[in-house]
């Protein structure tokens, strides 16, 4: 039991670090912006698409660096390009450039590599057993991973502290009419803060992308759950986020590990009464629940919270 | 105005052109993913579909007809499953073909069955080459619908009676996709075993969702903590690949009895682990069965297509199809239908089977087989992996025989 | 078309006390509608047609349930297919009840407990999903999609887990001696309800609830200071949304037959957003316009093409980028400018720029087919043109159409803003445009 | 500060209210009594709370303390809509219509509660005779039944102006709030539209922020003077001319 909690702590603290690279971006340009950028899961898909080819070109360690650039890049062309024209029709219009836009990367990356996982493998200098607890093996490449998030969070709040742009992005986050205030170089530092947070998911993708699966399908399935994570921390709120991001790693995690159900605790029902829907609330497990999880924690904190755990905002 | 107006013609027009087909050839609609997360197994069966076409066609055909296979994507969903079904039955389809998702096949067989109830005439059969819950040949049984593949039930009575003679098999572990065909497995599993094995304990049951899980490892970690030294699972596509792939990075040490561990990934991961024969499956045939036509079969297969043989059940559809029709001297699907019932043939990996009239479900010898390093006799390997599969048992046709509770309504 | 014009037009509205030439016009376009909806399947018999028109017929219900959200209300949802598929499975269970309990019910009553269905759960999650418009509605309305969707796979005994729900249309009491059995019937009934939904989502546009929703729309602010609550406003939108998107799912669930977990999912909650998006949120007949347009490319361009869905997402970025207003909103631009005299001008424009836009669409779908094509190595069929993707010829001749079709396109488009400008300024002018 | 016209409560009536963002006060032990009937606009500097005060009165923000009646009843930490329908309305400092539907159409659902049509979805909005001859009505008041088809959006400022007037009488209110209703707009154009506020508020309740002077003298019965949150003088405009306070504190710096 204590194997589990300690590997389950493991892998929910990891996914919860992956959910904050991918949910910080997404709160500041959303604070910023007011853009909700629905293909920001696409960029994360990208990343990890990008660092598989390059991978196979010219290696990880390259990939690692390369990768996320580009994805930046093109996080700053879609900025430039895109949302910028599309600013004068509102941000309903804006939500739907990038729902399309998510749309359409799903549909290129497909085309390009195809429908089925592609084979991204685990760098072979880090293709070994960090350490062995309770007899269970946990890979380098995992820790690799946590290493790799928590330097970019330590970074991202050096530069969010001591930057000039990180100040500007600190005020947007606690007052988002001054945004407008900016003067003339408001759309230069749009087009960066959407590059980096863009390239924050890309890096997310690449080092994601050997331990989960890579796939055509990684951003839809990952992009609600992504937004349930900045409303759950509160809108535009980055400690929001950061909390957030953990508790539902560590939720999703552990609900997978569990094994209870409502039977296991209280006894089974009166076989006789049929199948209904109170048996099937009653036999399921928690472990069956897992994904819809973090759905039920965004409707609780709705009702309980509505502004979301850390946020100060309304709307 | 303009616009409105070419608009209604680009919307007419091809509706117009939906004419019937030729009268010499026989079309098969293949309705699977081609498309989404099951797209690469999908596309696997289109290709062996294909080739089996023109195998065909290159000796003449059916009766002199040409067979075309028609790829038609329902994106494992059954609704457009059954759009795609009316699409390829309006453009002259009348047998359709199906595997994935046993959900899709039980809205198919449901609608086939109406289908053909209501259009007298233009009658559809459908053959189901890959779709095992066992309620398609018991409780949902059709007239209309022919399986191939074992049912789930039947592959696990096979798999049980392996395992009853196998003493180090103390504690087992059943993990599942959380969907019909994965808790017919578990349950099947449960009951069997209890049957012919009681001392043996099932240390976890566990259902998870279907395709949707990115990282096996809390599952693995599961598996550890309960100490199993045998993992039962139905897990098929990204779910065995990825189960397997968590498996070998936490240095998972069991036992893997599956049903499709030779799916897509699946060998890679395997090998990846380093379970030398350590991971069973139970197949219909395989690659290494030693049977020389079916070897030989494999071998060109291989040649043309680029993937093994996933699916020796479809070479037995088709060839059996082409039997039937002969048989009846026609390829009207009412006395296809008619000449399909127990009809005994002799399948690709050699002995007799046999479409039992009852229920449809085609009976067959089934094999259980390890995956590992391989002798000098068996010549094919998966995925590129020096690995491949390895005989361990062969269950009679006989022995491989459930009962059903299949009333089936004739026409 | 990127004219300088005036960002959008009035809302589905009809100026108070027409003249009676406009009431006559009015009526007129409603009964040509139900005459081409009664003739539509002499025209086109075939099986294939059939089930074409029945499922642009629900498609159309649908999306113009979800108008009263976007378009009317200005609720962006990315979760509609909730209220869909809940009605799917009531029409279900419904269905299968009444044949159960022997109840004289006949099917053509069965869309309304559809429609229940998806009023029901509106009215429960209603309340608090309507807090707030925006974004955050945008992305609870996913969160809650998500939740129903998944929560369908548990709780099998009402969902029937993956496999979903069945049931047989034909078992039901019979009415008019009909059995529902024939595409054809099953068409007329959709057709029936088509119209019964359509008349009554236009005639809630006409209502006091119905014009105050597009206030709250425009300046939900605002509103509080006319004495209405914003969100009680968005609520009922809400629900009527929920019942006519459930009317759909019981349409849908009588012609599939099954009513299953994908009925609630994201991609159906996408296909209706694209839909109405498409067609246009600010008519009442935009979202009728897209349901055709995407229903029958989803039918149509499957066959033609494996990457069909991602012209959708170009279709549906142009669309965004370009014209907000989507294809009612490109037609209606033009009004002012056939009442004033000066379409003419604009229509030559267009005459100029359709070659060189062709050829633009041409290279895009070639390169596009290419890279699909590029490993299989299937010949691309264009306007009975084969090409090989693998071919250097296939890659040049889609260069040229990209670069020389983009810059001569680029050109003309800038001819018919030029046209346009002149055309409006005369408009203005006349008095036909504000 | 006089109270209220004896006999009857005052029209508005606002109790040591305070207001506080974080630590800042913004309106600090604000009393303000508008009598039924009275013209009372508010002056001051910028930044003295004007607008603030009116989004305490009309339900925008919600007090930290102290009350705001309204015919004698209690409205404060009430909902704007609440106020609204009991008689309160209110225009913005900034042009605040429907921008997308026409003028028509905003006129007319700035009626319709008040009419009694509420949240009806059984009725057909354009047969609805009292709210087509209200709306007719207001519209040719505020001199737009030309542009009533025209997108709100589209009008011209001094137009929009107008439109706003009028959504903000169309409900029939005895308590009319206007928000700087001639900001930014030319000398003639100021004087129609204080003609037509006038007009308009015969009868009512009208309290009025406004930056022009004339304006001020020109319409007001009396007049409160607001600096830093707090009314320093109250009065006729006769009093306030000749308050020294008020001159020391707002007419003396800002000439007028």
């Amino acid at each position: 039991m204590l194997e589990l909690i300690v590997i389950s702590t493991l892998n929910g603290v990891l996914f919860g670090m992956l959910l904050f690279l991918l949910s910080s971006g997404l709160t500041v340009i959303f604070s910023m912006m007011g853009v909700l950028n629905f293909a920001h899961a696409s960029f994360y898909m990208l990343g990890a698409f990008f660092g598989f080819q390059l991978t196979k070109w010219i290696g990880f360690w390259p990939a690692l660096v390369l990768a996320p650039l580009l994805v930046g890049a093109i996080g700053m062309a879609v900025e430039r390009y895109g949302l910028r024209n599309t600013h004068k029709h509102g941000h309903v219009a804006e939500l739907l450039l990038t729902f399309g836009l998510a749309f359409a990367i799903e549909e290129i990356v497909s085309m390009i590599w195809g429908k089925s996982p592609v084979d991204y493998r685990v760098p072979a200098l880090l293709d070994f057993p960090a350490f062995t607890i309770f007899s269970t093996n946990y890979p380098a490449y995992k820790l690799f991973m946590l290493a790799v998030s928590i330097v970019i969070f330590i970074a991202l709040l050096i530069v969010l502290k001591r930057t000039r742009v990180g100040l500007i992005v600190q005020a947007a986050l606690t007052h988002p009419h001054m945004v407008g205030h900016l003067g003339h170089n408001v759309g230069r530092v749009f087009m960066a803060v959407f590059g980096v947070g863009s390239a924050l998911a890309g890096l997310a993708g690449v080092i994601a992308g050997p331990a989960l699966v890579t796939q055509s399908d990684m951003a839809a399935a990952l992009g609600p759950i992504l937004f349930v994570v900045i409303v759950f921390g509160g809108l535009g709120s980055l400690p929001g986020a950061f909390i957030a991001s953990l508790v539902i790693g560590l939720v999703q995690t552990f609900a997978v590990a569990l094994d209870g159900s409502l039977a296991s605790a209280f006894g089974p029902l009166d076989p006789s009464a049929g199948p209904s829907v109170l048996t099937d609330i009653w036999n399921v497990t928690i472990a069956q629940v897992a994904p819809i999880v973090p759905y039920l924690l965004l409707v609780i904190i709705l009702i309980v919270r509505p502004m979301g755990l850390m946020g100060t905002r309304e709307s | 105005m303009m616009r409105k107006l070419t608009l209604a013609i680009a919307v007419i027009a091809p509706m117009l052109g939906q004419a019937a087909s030729a009268e010499d050839t026989i079309k098969i609609g293949y309705i699977d993913p081609l498309s989404g997360g099951g797209a690469s197994v999908g596309e696997g069966g289109l290709k062996t579909f294909q080739y089996l076409a023109e195998e065909m066609n290159a000796k003449g055909g059916i009766l002199g007809k040409k067979i075309e296979i028609v790829g038609l994507d329902n994106k494992t969903n059954p609704q457009e499953s059954l759009v795609q079904a009316q699409k390829a039955i309006d453009s002259g389809v009348r047998f359709i073909t199906q595997g994935n998702g046993s959900s899709v096949a039980a809205a198919l067989s449901d609608f086939v069955t109406k289908n053909n109830t209501r259009n007298p005439g233009k009658e559809v059969l459908y053959f189901n080459y890959a779709a095992v819950d066992p309620s398609l040949t018991n409780d949902k049984c059709s007239y209309w619908h022919f399986r191939w593949d074992a049912g789930s039930d039947i592959k696990m009575e096979a798999l049980t009676n392996y395992m009853k003679d196998t003493p180090s098999i103390k504690k087992v572990y059943l993990i599942n996709q959380d969907y019909s065909f994965g808790q017919s497995v578990r349950t099947d599993a449960r009951k069997m075993l209890g049957a012919k094995r009681p001392d043996i304990q099932i240390v976890g049951d566990e259902l998870h969702p279907l395709l949707k899980v990115t990282d096996f490892s809390p599952y693995i970690a599961k598996i550890k903590a309960s100490g199993a030294d045998s993992v039962v699972t139905g897990n098929w596509g990204q779910d065995i690949a990825l189960l397997l792939k968590a498996a070998a990075d936490a240095g998972l040490k069991v036992n893997w009895y599956t049903y499709y561990a030779g799916g897509a990934g699946g060998p890679t991961a395997i090998k990846q682990t380093g379970l030398d024969h350590q991971v069973f499956q139970i197949t219909e045939g395989f690659a290494n069965s030693g049977n020389q036509a079916a070897m030989d079969f494999e071998k060109a297969f291989r040649a043309k297509v680029g993937i093994s043989l996933w699916y020796p059940r479809a070479v037995n559809e088709m060839r059996m199809f082409k039997a039937a029709a002969e048989k009846a001297n026609s390829v009207d699907p009412v006395k296809v239908a008619a000449a399909l019932e127990d009809l005994k043939f002799e399948v690709l990996d050699g002995g007799q089977g046999l479409m039992r009239k009852d229920d449809h479900q085609f009976f067959q010898p089934i094999y259980i087989s390890s995956f590992g390093k391989l002798a000098a006799n068996e010549p094919f390997d998966e995925e590129n992996t020096g690995w491949g599969w390895h005989m361990v048992s062969k269950v009679d046709t006989a022995q491989a025989m459930v009962s059903t509770t299949c009333k089936m309504a004739r026409p | 078309m990127t004219a300088k014009v005036t960002p959008t037009s009035t809302s589905a509205s009809n100026a108070p006390g027409k003249p009676a030439g406009d009431g006559l016009r009015f009526y007129g376009v409603w009964l040509l509608g139900i005459a081409a909806l009664i003739v539509l399947p002499m025209l086109f018999s075939s099986g294939g047609s059939l089930t074409s028109f029945s499922l642009i017929g629900i498609a159309i219900v649908f999306a113009l349930s979800y108008n009263i959200l976007l378009g009317q209300t200005g609720l962006l949802s990315f979760g509609h297919a909730v209220h869909y598929g809940l009605g799917g499975f009531a029409a279900c269970h419904m269905m299968n009840a009444v044949v159960a309990h022997k109840w004289p019910i006949p099917l053509p009553f069965i869309p309304l407990f559809g429609g229940l269905g998806g009023l029901v759960f509106a009215i429960i999650i209603g309340w608090v999903m309507t807090k707030r418009a925006g974004t955050v509605f945008a992305m609870i309305s996913l969160g809650i999609g998500e939740l129903v969707a998944s929560s369908s796979l548990i709780l099998r005994s009402v969902f029937g887990g993956e496999s979903g729900v069945t049931t047989d249309r034909t078992a039901l009491p019979k009415m008019f001696g009909w059995s529902f059995g024939p595409q054809l019937q099953v068409y007329y009934l959709i057709a029936f309800w088509l119209v019964l939904s359509a008349i009554a989502m236009y005639a809630l546009t006409r209502t006091p609830l119905g014009r105050i929703s597009n206030a709250v729309r425009d300046n939900p602010e605002r509103v509080q200071f006319i004495g209405y609550d914003p969100h009680v406003v968005r609520y009922l939108a809400f629900c009527f949304a929920g019942f006519f998107a459930g009317v759909a799912g019981g349409l849908a669930a009588i012609n599939f037959e099954i009513a299953n977990s994908a009925y609630l999912g994201a991609i159906q909650s996408g296909l209706v957003l694209f839909s109405t998006f498409i067609g246009g949120t600010a008519y009442f007949f935009g979202p009728i316009l897209g349901a055709i347009l995407v229903t029958y490319l989803q039918l149509g361009l499957t066959s033609v093409t494996s990457v069909w869905q991602l012209y959708f997402g170009i279709i549906f970025i142009g669309i965004v980028m370009f014209s907000p207003g989507g294809i009612a909103g490109l037609l209606m631009m033009h009004r002012p400018l056939v009442r004033a005299g000066t379409l003419r001008t604009v229509i030559l424009s267009y005459l100029v720029a359709v070659v060189p836009t062709v050829a633009l669409a041409c290279g895009v779908i070639l390169a596009i087919e290419t890279v699909a094509r590029f490993s299989g190595g299937e010949t691309i069929n264009l306007f009975g043109i084969g090409f090989k993707p693998q071919s250097p010829v296939t890659w040049i001749v889609a260069l040229v159409l990209l670069v020389g079709g983009g810059f001569v396109a680029r050109l003309s488009w800038g001819r018919i803003a030029e046209a346009w400008d002149r055309a409006a300024t005369v408009a203005r002018d006349r008095g036909y445009l504000a | 500060m006089s109270g209220a016209v004896s006999g009857k409560s005052a029209a508005i009536e606002v109790l040591a209210v305070e207001k506080r963002f974080g630590n800042v006060g913004i309106i600090r032990d604000l009393n303000l009594s508008v009598a039924q009937g009275e013209r009372h606009a508010i002056i001051g500097p910028n930044g003295a709370g004007k607008s603030t005060t009116f989004n305490l009165i009309s339900g925008h923000i919600k007090p930290t303390s102290g009350e705001v009646k309204l015919n004698g009843e209690v409205i404060s930490g009430l909902q704007p809509f609440e106020i609204n329908r009991r008689g309160l309305s209110r225009s913005f400092q900034v042009t605040n219509v429907f921008a997308r539907m026409s003028v028509w159409e905003n006129v007319r659902c700035a009626v319709l509660w008040a009419t009694g049509h509420r949240y009806a979805f059984w009725k057909n909005v354009d047969s609805l005779p009292e709210v087509r001859e209200r709306t007719a009505k207001i519209l040719d008041d505020i001199h737009l039944t030309h542009r009533r088809d025209v997108p709100a959006g589209l009008l011209t400022y001094a137009e929009q102006r107008e439109l706003e007037i009028g959504i903000t009488i169309a409900s029939g209110a005895t308590v009319v709030m206007l928000d700087e209703p001639t900001a930014g707009m030319s000398n003639a154009e100021t004087e129609r539209a204080v003609a037509l506020i006038r007009r308009l508020t015969e009868g009512k309740t009208l309290v009025i922020v406004e930056h022009d002077m004339s304006v001020v003298f020109g319409l007001a019965d009396r007049i409160s003077v607001l600096v830093y949150g707090h009314i320093i003088a109250s009065g006729t405009p006769e009093e306030i001319r000749r308050d020294p306070k008020v001159k020391e504190a707002y007419l003396g710096e800002e000439a007028h």
